[in-house]
């Protein structure tokens, strides 16, 4: 399962909700405003994350929002082509709305 | 309608009704969904419990009351119904203050069971 | 692979539009197929013909245009939510048609995936 | 006491269009002057004469407009938001006049309060 | 100062940011979405309310939801009238988005 | 454009850049407020401290990068924009990040000042 997350955890319980219901081998990706949650500033993210469950980040969000050089260690940026690789090696899809 | 293929959706409802369409809009696919034999269910998660509470009563605030439509579901062979314990926990919400029949299922459970799906849409 | 698309939000006041459409252009680059994107909830202001953005920022109606035309991808708007919301032909972009729900569910169930944006 | 009210999203889609209409009955139910209602961001949305809601539902366009004509309240939609939009002339509702952010800020000004409805 | 919230807590932290700005004299209302704050089973609102700040819940808010037997203690319910009101009484009002 | 009288106008800004609109179309709302004699403040709290980042770049995500804006401010005689230090230490943000000079001031300070406008108006 590929989990979407478009929203920052400061702002709303989305991010979270997805960590609790990711199981191993999941992929969870950061969007727009979520890739907030990829920088070293948010230690919690990678805290919350459970065992097994692989973080990427996209990095042309992470590069409007200035971003680009605070990225975290284990998380993975990828670009839209990364995106669609994502989605295509996972057998499932979930936007956490 | 039938596309010969069956696959295994499920709706994700997170948020509480009335202060967005995502709801009410939600149910109009659900309810679209059985004309095309799939494997439908719903997931209440989160804010998406307040959906199922009794009582909805919107006169005063001059909305749409869409909340027997969760009681029509049955009708449509959509009985599938999951409620996440932990968010009506986190609410101080019971299972007997919902409208409909549902399965209450652990966090745990719930993740499995999204885990089993093709086709997986939140709203 | 064949990708189907949902769009939940309208254009400009959130990115989801943006992030679809990048999708798209990316996937199709990749060789993958689009094989419909779906207008729901607010996603159907994203395809009104009147919009003037100005001129130093992307015009998203059409960018979707141009994805309809360049590469044959379907864009169905909600009859339903359209209606709620003024979306009619009369003021319906080019590339666009107006369909039902069923072409949503359609859709899920012939892609490979379905992706959804939304807020 | 005169009141401005200022909307940010769109009908339907979020309650705030429906908030800010209730309060502005009950505002003049009470004997207060509601001022202008500036209509900003997706905001917009609620200016077009288009919207064709289920017979069972609220017209929230209509009401709008109602409140323009039966209590002379001004309805302002923000020129530079609409056209990011497509709300213009040829499909402004009655009762709505499209204009610059300066009422907003006038608006502001001259009320005793700015209510704001957003997401 | 009359605070206005109108998202859940539980998805949002609107809530949240509004009550560590709120002073003593201030009220807060709670519409649309963020009347689930004002139930017996939300006790973490009435919780982190500062001293001598008022909160208020806008029934017809409550009621759409299902939620007005469930009101807590200390919290009083207005209709839209009583919104008006409040707005009127206090001399500043703020909506936090 | 004055209308003779002046009130105190605080701009709150709450929300990430780019995500929604709200960032770019508040900075329109606060570029006419100019115009009006006001004084007018800007706040930034909460994510709404990433509007103001340095090296913001747009050009992969497709969208029009309006973070120079921030910098005009002062050629509209707008000089009074306030970051919250708890909001920036949250997020792991510098003072020195920022691509404007502004005013850091604990939550305390934030509220009292907060309390002291005519209007307040959240993006």
């Amino acid at each position: 399962m590929l989990h979407i997350v478009n929203k920052s955890p400061h702002e709303r319980s989305t991010l979270a909700a997805c960590l609790a219901h990711a199981r191993a081998g999941h992929a969870v990706l950061l969007i727009e405003d979520a890739v907030v949650a990829a920088t070293r500033g948010s230690a919690a993210t990678l805290a919350a994350l459970p065992a097994g469950v692989s973080l990427y980040v996209l990095s042309p969000d992470l590069q409007a929002r200035g971003l680009a050089g605070q990225l975290a260690e284990g998380i993975t940026a990828v670009d839209y082509r990364g995106f669609v690789d994502l989605v295509a090696a996972q057998p499932r899809v979930q936007s956490w709305l | 309608m039938s596309e010969g293929v069956s696959k295994r959706f499920m709706f994700v409802n997170r948020k509480a009704p009335y202060g967005s369409v995502y709801a009410l809009e939600g149910l109009e696919v659900v309810l679209i969904s059985a004309a095309f034999d799939q494997d439908v269910s719903l997931a209440f998660i989160d804010d998406g419990v307040y959906q199922l509470l009794r009582g909805q009563d919107t006169k005063a605030a001059g909305m749409k009351n869409f909340s027997p439509t969760y009681r029509a579901l049955e009708g449509y062979d959509i009985e599938k119904l999951y409620v996440e314990r932990e968010s009506l926990e986190a609410r101080g919400v019971a299972e007997a203050d919902l409208l409909v029949d549902v399965k209450v299922l652990g966090r745990e459970e719930m993740a499995a069971l999204m885990d089993e799906q093709d086709v997986v849409i939140g709203f | 692979m064949k990708f189907g698309i949902l769009v939940n939000e309208g254009p400009y006041q959130r990115q989801s539009s943006d992030s679809a459409w990048q999708f798209c252009q990316a996937a199709i680059a990749a060789g993958h197929e689009v094989q419909r994107v779906f207008f729901y909830h607010d996603g159907v202001n994203n395809a009104t013909k009147l919009t003037d953005p100005p001129q130093d920022d992307r015009h998203i109606v059409n960018r979707w245009t141009a994805l309809a035309e360049q590469h044959g991808v379907d864009l169905v708007v909600c009859v339903a939510a359209a209606l709620r919301r003024g979306i009619v032909e009369e003021n319906l972009a080019k590339g666009f048609r107006i369909s039902g729900l069923g072409q949503l569910v359609e859709s899920a169930i012939q892609a490979d995936r379905l992706v959804v944006f939304g807020d």
